[in-house]
């Protein structure tokens, strides 16, 4: 599925389409050469030139990866754990102990789905507080049996409803913040697609954040800072700019620590080499991290935020 | 107590020598005269709605007469993302709101005394771009949380805000993971954390250092949640009922220590703290 | 309100209040001073005897004190705390600070009500799992507070309803009963009444263990032992006497490790003589709890219960 | 593995000769060979029902093969209240329980090896008075994670059981905390707990060392709970549906973290045990 900015690419496939797949005249073999090169320059030059609101697209993507391509592209062994020990088992969000190469972690992240069931059963990666519950119950599992925790951030935000109010979305964001600056384990964040505010972040804190080179990271969502700041829905892209969400941006402002780039057109159009990129990253950043004696991460990871927004 | 004497004489007599002598109660519309309405610290009488005060009005109201001691007055705000929206530009409101409040910041840091036990201190002041959490509102609170674990001092912080400043974008939500951050060294060396709620605390405040104190006190009838309750309605297509996110309702669903008026505030929180061996 | 073992009492108290009250002639004001001294020494004899199942019977009087008297008798502030930070606060159990002489403490216990209305409010001092939680979040802020904890056990059991079992009876009970273990700081437990099973044991685990002389603690309720074991619910006077629950047994099985003497006739007729033997108590207890380092504290804590049951 | 091969031998030939080669499922009613019942592990190979099994058979479902060394094998019931109820003495039902299963107490102790790693382990037996939690099943529960802790060995516990042995009263009551402050110290010396919960873990044990794992996995089905279900119905005056307190339910209201066929059960343990870095 191409995006609306994305029609010069469509156009081309369309025409890449109108020939024959055999048989070709060898007039048309050389359109078909030619056709798939302008695709290919044409794909590199629009996603190389990609504006905030261009980008926001592409992280939402719906053939963008998500966290169940990346736990079976990345790791060789998966045993999901359920349940926050309170009240529920959320399934937007989802974790367990997996294993890359060498390395045993414990991973979590936002759940989304694709179609419509799957969308349903994981709420669209829109966690409610048990989800974030489940989360730290983890992490403090993985504190205990001493493995890092690698943590895939694709959420649009919390779960805005009456019952995750009620049952404290506020209290189990808040504490995950607090707990995860101190858990004593290293903690690797990903944001692989949607960074949606608090409902992202409530996942989110640690020692080092990578970040895909297409996925945003914000605040608030460009529709909803559009229609509060300039009090028109329709500004969503002037606000997506403003904001200064994409990796580059965020890398500039030092939140980010390292972009893992995707393939040309996006990890939608080769989830295999975005998964290879991430799985060098990630390998790179556990040896590191886990050979940084607890103290020092510790201080770290405080450091590391004492910094942003104080100058 | 200080605040209000402090001002009331000046306020009657010479900034607003011809108003009327008389307020009224946004809650309940009942008319109160000034004198009382000051005299409960903006309480009113009659329905006990809690008005908005000022973050000095609030140390007024805590801290020990001459015993409150401000700290990092002068951090202001950086406008980092240098935004500019529909209404202008970041720099602009942030002029703007230093020049109505008289502060640098939407929030206000020290320390003092509160009868007679040492405290540090971070007040949020509404009237500062709604109380929002901006780089430098999250530096402050952060550096009095070091103060407070460098001098093993309670550490008390009044909370009123909308939430996240958008304007400085990620900076802003990070704020929310570097406050907690500040709130768990304390929570390691075993000092106290008093969260007091106040109308409003909503989104990214709710969501960090507001909702980890070891004690939790609201005042009466304080807005306390995450999600506003539009975006609510429209993703449970319900309309929610009055009581919603109101302070009342956090003490039902278990996440409020204590509901404590405006004039026992200063007490009970010294009260507890007396329960606090060093 | 006499019970119905106490018939010889009514009787007693029906002769003492047909006698006028003024203006008695000699031979009634003879007649007085016997039957009051007659009341006197039967009281003091049945409750010198009871059997195990009237000892439940006392244990249950409506008008025995609840921990709100006990409260208000024993401290000179009490200030209340709520909730569980997750999902609720549950009236069933009632904490917060309290000053008793120069001591502060953390007072945390089960509730009951009197009249219909307070006991539907309080469930009849039926706990729910966010009662238990929130008597432990309490214990972990006496923990870091550094003051000791006193607990009431006064419940017939935690609620059997399918709301409690959903959110985790068994894992509340469980989880406090592994905290207060090792929660570091010294925990006075008191049984005051009805000590029923594992909703008592819930906030039970301490330091040592009073218990008021007419108080009983079972493992389970008479009745229910009678009907499980005899097959025959009326066989709960011979299911109290087998399941050893009063405090003297308790004493002899070192569960117990001092008695709380009521005054003649139980503490229901005379709450605060009960009372100021509790504070006497209680005040010699947290002196000497106060006085043990926390490592060797945890360690007796530990060999308390490691004893029981080993042989 | 080991313990159907083991067994499967002289039960077809000698115990049972004259016996029908046929079982019946409980569960569904479906007529299953007995080889394949045995071979299942006595699983259901229709509807997927786990039929109880014996301790032993549990070690040998779990253990590798001539690993296991019982712990306190000698530790029995000790009837502290001399105990007598309408149907006769405790100590009789002691013994009539040790002539019928052949253990001195409702759980069985030791060590061993689950794929090479080595584990303490306890696993209750339901035979022996409803797997009830007595003086010396906590005492032997008790002993084995101070060995664990001792040895710094995970720590596995197999529960069965109905629940509080009445027979001891309070001394019975008192297992639930003892159990749970040994589980502690191993918490304290980040050595894991994983628990498992088979059919029935209720009652006492199900509010004790049962539900404070690091892991918890039950078997599909298993029944888990404190209350029991008739008391519960006579409560609140209803019903209740059908996986109440099944495995499942429990899994969906976040109080189990996996749901394991028997067959899966040993290398589902071994797995999660490799991430523990001693
Ligand atoms: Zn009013
Ligand atoms: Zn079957």
């Amino acid at each position: 599925m191409n995006l609306e900015f994305e029609k010069a690419i469509t156009e081309l496939d369309e025409k890449i389409a109108a020939l024959p797949t055999q048989d070709r005249t060898p007039a048309q073999a050389a359109d078909f050469e030619k056709l798939q090169k302008a695709r290919e320059t044409g794909l590199k030059e629009l996603y190389s030139t990609l504006t905030p609101w261009q980008t926001v697209q592409v992280a939402r993507h719906p053939e963008r990866p998500l966290i169940q391509d990346f736990i079976a592209g990345l790791f060789s062994e998966f045993i999901e754990l359920h349940g926050d020990r309170l009240f529920g088992d959320d399934h937007a969000i989802v974790g367990g102990f997996a294993t890359l190469d060498a390395w045993r972690v414990m991973v979590i992240g936002h759940q989304k789905g694709r179609g419509i069931d799957d969308n349903l059963k994981f709420n669209f990666g829109m966690a409610r507080p048990e989800g974030y519950r489940k989360a730290m119950r983890l992490m403090h599992m993985a504190e205990k049996f001493r493995v890092p925790v690698v943590c895939f951030i694709d959420t649009p935000g919390a779960y805005p409803g009456a019952d995750a109010e009620e049952r404290g979305q506020a209290e189990a964001i808040a504490r995950n913040l607090m707990e995860m600056s101190a858990l004593k384990t290293p903690i690797i964040v990903v944001v692989t697609g949607e960074g949606g505010s608090g409902g992202a972040l409530g996942i989110g804190v640690g020692d080092v954040l990578l970040m895909l080179s297409n996925a945003v990271y914000s605040v608030i969502s460009p529709e909803g800072c559009a229609s509060i700041l300039w009090r028109d829905g329709t500004k969503a892209p002037e606000a997506a700019t403003a904001l200064k969400i994409t990796a580059q941006a965020l890398l500039k402002l030092k939140v980010v620590d390292e972009i893992i780039a995707e393939p040309v057109g996006g990890a939608h159009r080769d989830p295999q080499t975005a998964i290879a990129t991430l799985r060098k990253s990630l390998i790179r950043n556990l040896d590191r991290l886990t050979h940084t004696s607890t103290g020092k991460l510790l201080n770290r990871r405080f450091e590391k935020y004492a910094r942003i927004g104080s100058y | 107590m200080g605040w209000f004497t402090k001002k009331q004489a000046p306020a009657a007599s010479v900034e607003q020598p011809k108003q009327d002598i008389w307020t009224q109660c946004p809650a309940c519309k009942a008319h109160v005269s000034k004198e009382e309405w000051d005299k409960t610290f903006k309480v009113c009488p009659r329905c006990n709605f809690h008005e908005r005060i000022t973050a000095r009005e609030r140390v007024d109201l805590l801290i020990d007469p001459k015993t409150f001691t401000e700290l990092y007055p002068k951090i202001k705000p950086s406008d980092p993302l240098g935004f500019v929206d529909g209404k202008g530009r970041y720099a602009d409101k942030i002029e703007e709101a230093r020049q109505k409040t008289g502060m640098n910041e939407s929030v206000l840091t020290g320390y003092g005394r509160m009868n007679r036990i040492k405290v540090a201190l971070a007040v949020m002041d509404f009237r500062f771009l709604g109380g929002s959490l901006a780089g430098s509102t999250g530096e402050k609170i952060l550096l009095t949380s070091t103060y407070a674990l460098k001098h093993r001092l309670p550490y008390i912080i009044v909370s009123a805000s909308g939430g996240a400043r958008m304007h400085e974008g990620i900076i802003s939500l990070m704020q929310m993971a570097k406050t907690c951050a500040g709130i768990a060294r304390l929570q390691e060396a075993n000092i106290p954390f008093i969260s007091i709620l106040t109308d409003p605390t909503t989104g990214g405040v709710s969501a960090s250092f507001a909702m980890v104190g070891d004690i939790h006190i609201a005042e009466p009838g304080a807005l306390i949640g995450f999600a506003g309750r539009r975006v609510i309605e429209e993703t449970i297509k319900q309309k929610l009922p009055d009581d919603f996110q109101k302070a009342e309702y956090l003490l039902d669903h278990g996440f409020i220590d204590l509901i404590v008026r405006r004039d026992q505030m200063k007490n009970t929180i010294a009260s507890l703290l007396k329960y606090y061996r060093r």
